[in-house]
This record gives C-alpha cells, structure tokens and sequence, in this order.
C-alpha cells in the first residue's frame, strides 16, 4: 500500500514519522510501550532521590536535589504527552504501572542508602540514562525524539550535578570519601544493566533497530558507558568495583565483568529491594489524591457549564 | 532582636516552608502539582538562602546560609509556628500556603521600598514569586471549597485548623526601630490587605472564614510545636554528624 | 564479622525492634496495650543494652552502648531489616512481633548453652521475656485473625506484606567460626522450630500461610531499606549534636 | 437516717468510705469527677514525655523515661478502676476526655520543647502532683486512698528522675546548663498554676475539705511546693524565674510571685498551646484502634460461646 510505502521511505531516508502519519501497529504499539516505560521511570525515579530532599547537607544542594526531581517530574509529563500522540492516554498509562502490567527501569528498585547514593545516581544512573537517550534524539518519531532532545539536556546537567556531589565527597573527610566509594561500589552493576540483557538474549531489539527506534545494541551501549565512566572515575579518584577492569588496546576499550543478568531478571521479576515500596508509595499518592482530583474535576466542570450562556 | 534577628525571622519562616513542601515532592495529587509544589518549594528555599546569607552577613561572626540553617538549635530558629504544621492533607498544605504566601506577599511589597537596599532587592524577586503561590493556592482554594462535597468538607476543616496559627503573622515581634527606621515593616500594618486577600479568596471557594479565637504563638521567641524538633533532626542531622565538612 | 559483629547483630536487631515499639506508646488501641508494648519494649531496650555493651567490652576500644547506638552510621547497623519497617497499622505491628519474637525465643533458647558464658546469661534473661512477647503476639494475631472480618483482612495482609523479611533472619551471615566454637548459633538451623511454631499461631488465627518468594536481604551487612535513615536521625539527633557530652 | 450517720461518723473517725457504703450523690459525683480528671491527666500527661521516646540521648534515659510513661498508663488504669467502684464505666469517662467534657490537668497542654523539659517536668510537674497528691493518700474514700499510695510512691521516683535529668545537664556543657534553665524558666509558673486558682476564687474546695477528700487549700499547698523547690533549686544550681522569691523569716516561708491565673484560666478554656494537639492525639489513637478492639471483642465473644457446653 502506498502507506506503507510512505513509512518505509520515511524510515529509510532518516526523517521523522509523525502523529497523522500511517504507522504500523507494531511500531506504534512497541513505542507506546517503551515511551510509557521511559515515562513511568522519570516518575519512579523522583523517589530514590526523593528520599534525600529533607535531608540534603547544604542548602545549595537541597535546591538543586529540589530541581532536579522535579525535573523528573517534567521529564514525565512531556513523555506520557508523547505516548498521548499515539493515541492512548496518561491516565491509562498509568494504571497500567500501578497495577503492574507496564514497566519502569529497574534501576529504581534499589534504595538509596546514604547522601554520596544522590551523587552516584547522577553520575551513574543518568549517564547510563544519557548514553542510552542519547541516540533517541535521532529516533524515527517526531514527538519521541523532540521530547529527548530536551530530555537530555537536562540530564547532562544532572548527570554534571551528580559528578560534582562524589568530587566533593571524593575531597573531603575520610568518612566522606568512604561514603562515596560505597556508594559507587553499590550502583555500579546495578548502572551496567540498565543497558538490558547482553545482545544475544534481547528481545524487541532487531525490529527496533530495523525502525530506527533502537540504534544501537546493549551491548554496544554499554561499552560505551563502561569507557566513557572509566575516564571519569580516574578524575574522582574512585575505584570501579571490578578488578577485571583493564584497557584492551586492540579495541580501544575497557575490558570489564558483565552485571549478573540474573539477578536482574529477579529484579525485573518484582523481586529488587524496593519494587513493592515504590509501586505502593505511587498507590498511595494516587489513592491519597482522588479527592483532590475528583473535586478540581467538579469545579472544571461548574465553571464550564458557567462559561455557556444561558 | 536587631537587624539580624529581623532577617532571620523571614529566612527561617521561608526555610520551614520549603521543607514542608518538599515532604510533598512525589506525593502529589497529581503530576502537575508534584512540579508545583517542587517550584514553590523552590522559591521558598532561593529566598531563605538570599534572606539567611544576608542576615549572616549583617552578624559578622563567620556565619554563613548553612551554619544558620543546620548548626542552630531549635530554641533560636524564629520561624512562625504556622510553616512547621505538618502537612496534614492536601487541604491544610493548600490552606497553609495560602495564609503563608497572601502574608509573605504583602510583607515583601512593602520591603521593596525598605531603606535596606539588600533587603529591598530580595523582596522585590519574592514579591514577584510570592504572587504566584497566592495564585496557586487560591485556585486550589477554590477547586476543593467550590469542587465536591469531600473537597468541601476538607477545605473548610483545614482553614478553620490553620486559621489559629494566622495570628503570629501579625503579632509585633518586629523591633520598633527598625520599622522607623525604614528598615522593616510592622506586622500588625499588614493584617487589612491580608484578611482582604484571604477573605475573598474564601469566599469564592465558599469556604466560611472561620472566627478569630485562639492565638497560638512563640514562634519568634524560638518556642516551636512539637512538630518541630523533628522536622529540624530530619533536616539536620547528616550536617550536624559531620562538622565543618563541606558537601 | 567476629564475636563483636554477632553480638552487634543481636544487639541492633532489639535496639531497632525497642525505637519501633517505643513509638506506640500513646498511639496504642487500648490503655492495657499501650502498658504492653511499652513492656516488650523495655525488654527489648534491656537486651540490647546487655548486648552492646557487652560488644562494646569485647571490642575494646573504648566505646560503649551509647556510642554504638549513637556514633555508629547507618551502613554499621547490623539489624535485620524486619525490625527497622515502619509500624503500618497494629496488624503490621502485631506480625513483625510474632515473628520477630518467635525468632529470638528460639535464638536466645539454644543461646544458654552458649560457651561464652557472659552471652549465655544474657540469653538465659531473655528467653524468658521474648517468651512473653511471643505469647502476646500470638494473642493478638489470633484477636485480629479470628475476631472481625476487617480484623482478619487485616491481620492477613499484614502477614503478607512482612512475611518476606523474615527470609534474613535465617540468611548465613554469622561467622561459621563462632558457631564452631559453641560461641553462636547458626541461623539457619533455628528455621524448623521457627516456622512450626509460626504456622500453628497463623493456623489457630485462621490466616493463611503466605508461600515463600521474594527474600529481600542486606541489613546484615549493613544495606537497610530507605526507613531506616529517619528511624536513625531520630534516635541519634540529639546525642549527635553535643559529641562527648553526659547525659 | 441511719445512712447519713454512718458516713459522716466514717469521715469523723478519719476512716475510709467503701464502694458498697452509702454516700451522699455530690460525694459520689465530686470524687467521679475528680478522679476522672486525675485518670485523664496520667493519660493525656503521657504525651509530652512521649515527645522524647524515640530521641532521648542515651539508652539508660530512654529506658528511664519509657518505664516513667509506661507508669502513667498504669496510673490511669489504677484510677479508671477506683472511678469504676463508683458506677461508672471507663469507656463513658474517657469519651467524655475526648469530647472535652471533662478536663484534665492544664499543665499537660505546654509542649515540650527540648529534652531539658523532660527533666523539668519530672522535676517540678511531678513535684507539685506530688504535693497534691500526697494528702489524697489520706482521703476518705478508701479506693481512691489506696490508689494514690501506689502512685504516690512511683511519683516520687520519678521525681528524681527529672531532678537527676536537670542536675547533669546542669553540670554539663554550656549549651546543656543552659538547656535546663531555659526548661526551668518556661515551667516554673505552669507548675505553680497546677495548685488552681488562689483560695479566694476556689470553687468545690470548701465541701471537699468537709468531706476530707481535700486536706489542704490550693494556697497552702502551693506554698508547700515554693518551700520545697526553692531549697532543690539551690541543689541543681538553677535558677526559678521570680525576681521576688525571697524567704520570710517570720512565717518560715518562701515569699513568691503568683502565677498569672488569667493564662491559667485561657489554658483550662480551651486556649493553651497543646490541648487541640493533646485530645486530637487521643481521639485519633481511639478511632485508628476502633477496628482492633471490635476484633478482639469478636474473638473473646467467639471463645466465650465455644466455652459453653454443647
């Protein structure tokens, strides 16, 4: 069909599918589900860095925190508005993460346990996230790819933020510089596999890629992060949890151990520290907020009927 | 109390509010609101830091933003006892806000002429910020006060819970020189624009306004509610467990 | 991980359980429960006392049962994180003391025997008071349980939702040595007992057994869930801010 | 009649009323009342001390204090059942407590403010109830009698608790001496208001002193209590907050200021700073435990019918 057709050359010469345009149900329903995902993780995600909002050491690095959550938050609205163009809604979206049937990055089931956990989720987490984000600025649907254009933006900022935390800790007392090798040493493997299953076990990937969604492998991705993260953990003067860690000259990069997919399975599988109290702190402020809902629901709709004339 | 004391009653009122409102911060009713609050959250604490850096400042003794916020006691932290509350439901923290920002917008109006050129440039940004949460909180007002019969029956509760704390808005607290001298504003000159703005951003919710009766106090004598020692261990306990380091 | 370790283990395991419980007092359902938690309490805040410092002899170092309790950051706490879950409602409460206490009793039982003589009599002390507590909550899960249909729904959940944090209490994180040396029991080993006397108090409560799955660990080794730091900052606050002062 | 005769002979003699007796109905209803009022305030008066459970600065203390409000709540459960010989039900009196029917003691509406208050109210607040409470030991109702002996004792333990609690943090650091004499300063006319109003004003005093429930005025006691905590001030090494306190060698006393009885009266109408806080507490405690006491009355209903011979 000419359609097709379109899409497929729409694909081919690098431009950008848009709302109106025909699309494949696969391809629609396969970005809907990772934008959803993409979306529900920002939400999730203000909780492990939430928790440190009250009790930020500096007032400078209280506000920052502050922006950068609710940064998140943002994040979160601009992507569920871009599942929105393909034609389902937010609140549906998300039901589906309260009741378990989407899904949001793993990464966000593990707690944050001390103030230097804020720096090594900026520094690891987000440049995971970056390095993942980054090539979905070039992704094949227009709405997507605009809102990770700014999406990234703002987390190279907060990725620079969460550097800036573990130099500092890096630099200061003994129990400081403890606290931030700690850190680093807990999400480390944990940041690895954001990038998913090692290539040969990942599903959704060759289509994705053949859609110009996907651009590059897991693994490829996470090489990537692994000799980018490298440099930098020399300029903080903190170790990488991993002692087979070691420059291949042949290939120009890092040599490191693979995360245990296992126990991200197990993670994925809703059995991480913290899946249940994530899904039901979300439940609660859902369930805590109906009333405030449903009565600015009832006001909307007074005014609206005030707003016609008699 | 001088000058310092003054800028400290402001900065800590600004402080305590910001906290509260991050305890909000991915517990929203909504989206929308988990960035609003996280904004408002957000000027509270930007004019805290201009208002305590300044006061540390003014002392002269090495202080600085972060010694006055995390290495005071509770006793001299000279915050009103209404930013402490808890923040009970979405209404109280609506209530709470609109009471605070309607205050903290008039008093800021008024510095943008005190003879203080600091404070003056301080309380022109807040004036501007201010403005907004009054905006926001008033809109709320009137969704829940004017939406369904629960969002009724919250809204009024939580109005008639704060309404005692109001008065240690207005309560003279403010050294008397300072006023003269152009420096402050007396409080007690600021309660008709208040109940004005209040009186009818409640009647349009339909919300009564509840009569004046109990007035609770102490805040700027630094005697808190018991709400507060915990908000400020929460707040400062990573500083105060290591002293002088830098974060 | 040595003897001091283990005894610290112990020791975290009832400090924690004591802050918890001690924050029912004037929040219980009833005046007699409020006398009854504040007594488990009592007992548990005994037991640890006993044990840290004991720990703290043993250590040699020149600490005490307050610097352990006090100066010691969260990553090394040792308690199990069962202990360090919010209250919940009653119900929750209820099932993190059956099985908490079940636990002990059975720990503390075999722990008489111990070959180190100071730890056996500490045991000897406390098997008889977790015996108590064990009935207590055994009572009160039968109350709940087989009392009301909200009751019931109630008790069950609240089994559920903590049944798998009692996974970490059996977890093999004392040093095999110490066990070797009659000096400790292996955790593991008190499972049997543990389950046959949990599953006849669910069973005679009508509650069902929650089947096993999701083990979440970590609190041996000093990786606690996110409730833990304000349980900390609470209890260490104040000692905190005077270091080194009596009290 | 022969009745009348009976009790006030009993009283003459300075023996002791029993459930059973006959009694007149302001008696009866006077000691409900007051016996009430002294159950609701060990109830209530658990709050304040509450505040510091979870951060009291050692464990020794933390145990002290927890066994003090443990106390408490053994207290009103002593004096709930000496007003249950009297006709009433526990459950009706402490409804009237959360409907503000009946009172309770106004010192329990200050808030306490730093650890230093715990010390303070062992100290001066257990002091006065002490010294109210002492003579009530010889009261002629002989259940009531034989409560506050129990309790008179355990009172006084911990009055010098909260006295050991100010003299060490009286000989510790600056901030901690100071500490105690800021504590000291915002309870000292609180406690002398805990007396009631001056003599003169005095409602129900005359009839109970007929009836040797009261043995002593509000003024005579208080002064007792000035006369007392004057010489353990000096003990401590702090200072009461009365520039007028001066010791009149003619009637062997200590001259001091009132307190103001106006705050006293706002305090008893409604308007300290803690009765909202205090009874909000309760109710809340009450009806978040409705469920838990209707189950277990399930169940004691359920084992009752089951005890029953078929």
């Amino acid at each position: 069909a000419d359609v097709e057709a379109h899409f497929a050359a729409v694909i081919a010469a690098d431009q950008k599918i848009e709302p109106r345009d025909w699309m494949p149900e696969a391809y629609r329903k396969g970005l809907v589900r990772q934008i959803a995902q993409h979306a529900h993780s920002e939400i999730i995600g203000m909780q492990p860095e939430g928790n440190w909002l009250t009790r930020a050491p500096s007032l400078a690095r209280k506000a920052i925190l502050l922006a950068k959550v609710q940064d998140e938050a943002g994040h979160g609205l601009y992507l569920y508005a871009a599942a929105e163009t393909l034609g389902v809604q937010r609140d549906e979206l998300y039901r589906m993460l309260l009741s378990g049937r989407q899904k949001y990055s793993s990464i966000f089931n593990y707690p944050t346990v001390t103030w230097a956990d804020v720096g090594a989720i900026g520094w690891l987490v987000d440049g995971a996230a970056i390095v993942n984000q980054v090539p979905l600025c070039r992704c094949s649907y227009g709405p997507y790819a605009r809102a990770m254009i700014r999406i990234c933006k703002e987390e190279s900022f907060h990725q620079r933020q969460g550097f800036d935390i573990l130099y500092t800790l890096a630099r200061g007392t003994d129990e400081q510089r403890a606290m931030a090798q700690d850190a680093v040493d807990r999400w480390w493997y944990p940041s690895l596999a954001m990038f998913g299953p090692p290539d040969a076990e990942s599903t959704h990937s060759a289509r994705s890629m053949a859609w110009k969604i996907k651009r590059f492998s897991n693994d490829e991705l996470r090489q990537k992060f692994v000799d980018m993260t490298v440099q930098q953990a020399g300029v903080l003067g903190l170790t990488l949890p991993d002692d087979a860690l070691a420059y291949d000259a042949g290939s120009g990069h890092w040599r490191y151990t693979a995360p245990d997919f296992a126990e991200l399975a197990e993670v994925i599988a809703g059995n991480g520290p913290c899946n249940r109290q994530r899904i039901d702190h979300r439940r609660r402020a859902y369930d805590d907020g109906a009333w405030v809902r449903e009565s600015a629901a009832a006001y909307a709709a007074k005014r609206a009927r005030e707003a016609v004339p008699a | 109390m001088d000058r310092f004391g003054y800028l400290v009653g402001l900065g800590d009122d600004a402080l305590v509010a910001a906290q509260r409102l991050a305890e909000w911060t991915a517990n929203a009713p909504e989206l929308e609101e988990d960035v609003a609050l996280a904004n408002i959250a957000l000027d509270q604490l930007g004019q805290a830091r201009l208002l305590l850096s300044y006061a540390a400042e003014v002392e002269g003794a090495g202080r600085d933003e972060d010694s006055l916020a995390y290495q005071r006691g509770e006793r001299e932290f000279r915050n009103c006892q209404l930013v402490e509350l808890p923040n009970g439901d979405f209404a109280v923290t609506i209530a709470k806000l609109l009471f605070l920002a309607t205050y903290q917008h008039g008093l800021y109006a008024a510095l943008r002429s005190s003879t203080d050129r600091r404070l003056a440039a301080i309380a022109a940004k807040a004036t501007k910020e201010t403005a907004y949460h009054v905006e926001h909180a008033a809109l709320w007002t009137r969704r829940l006060g004017d939406g369904t019969a629960v969002g009724h029956e919250r809204m009024t509760a939580a109005v008639e819970q704060v309404w005692p704390y109001t008065h240690e808005l207005f309560s003279d607290w403010v050294p008397h020189g300072l006023v003269a001298a152009g420096v402050a504003v007396a409080p007690g000159t600021l309660r008709a624009d208040w109940l004005s703005t209040v009186e009818s951003a409640l009647a349009e919710a339909t919300v009564p306004r509840p009569d004046d009766g109990w007035r609770p106090g102490g805040g700027r004598d630094g005697v808190h509610t018991e709400a507060m020692g915990y908000l400020l261990a929460e707040l400062q306990y990573l500083h105060r467990i290591f002293p002088g380091a830098a974060w």
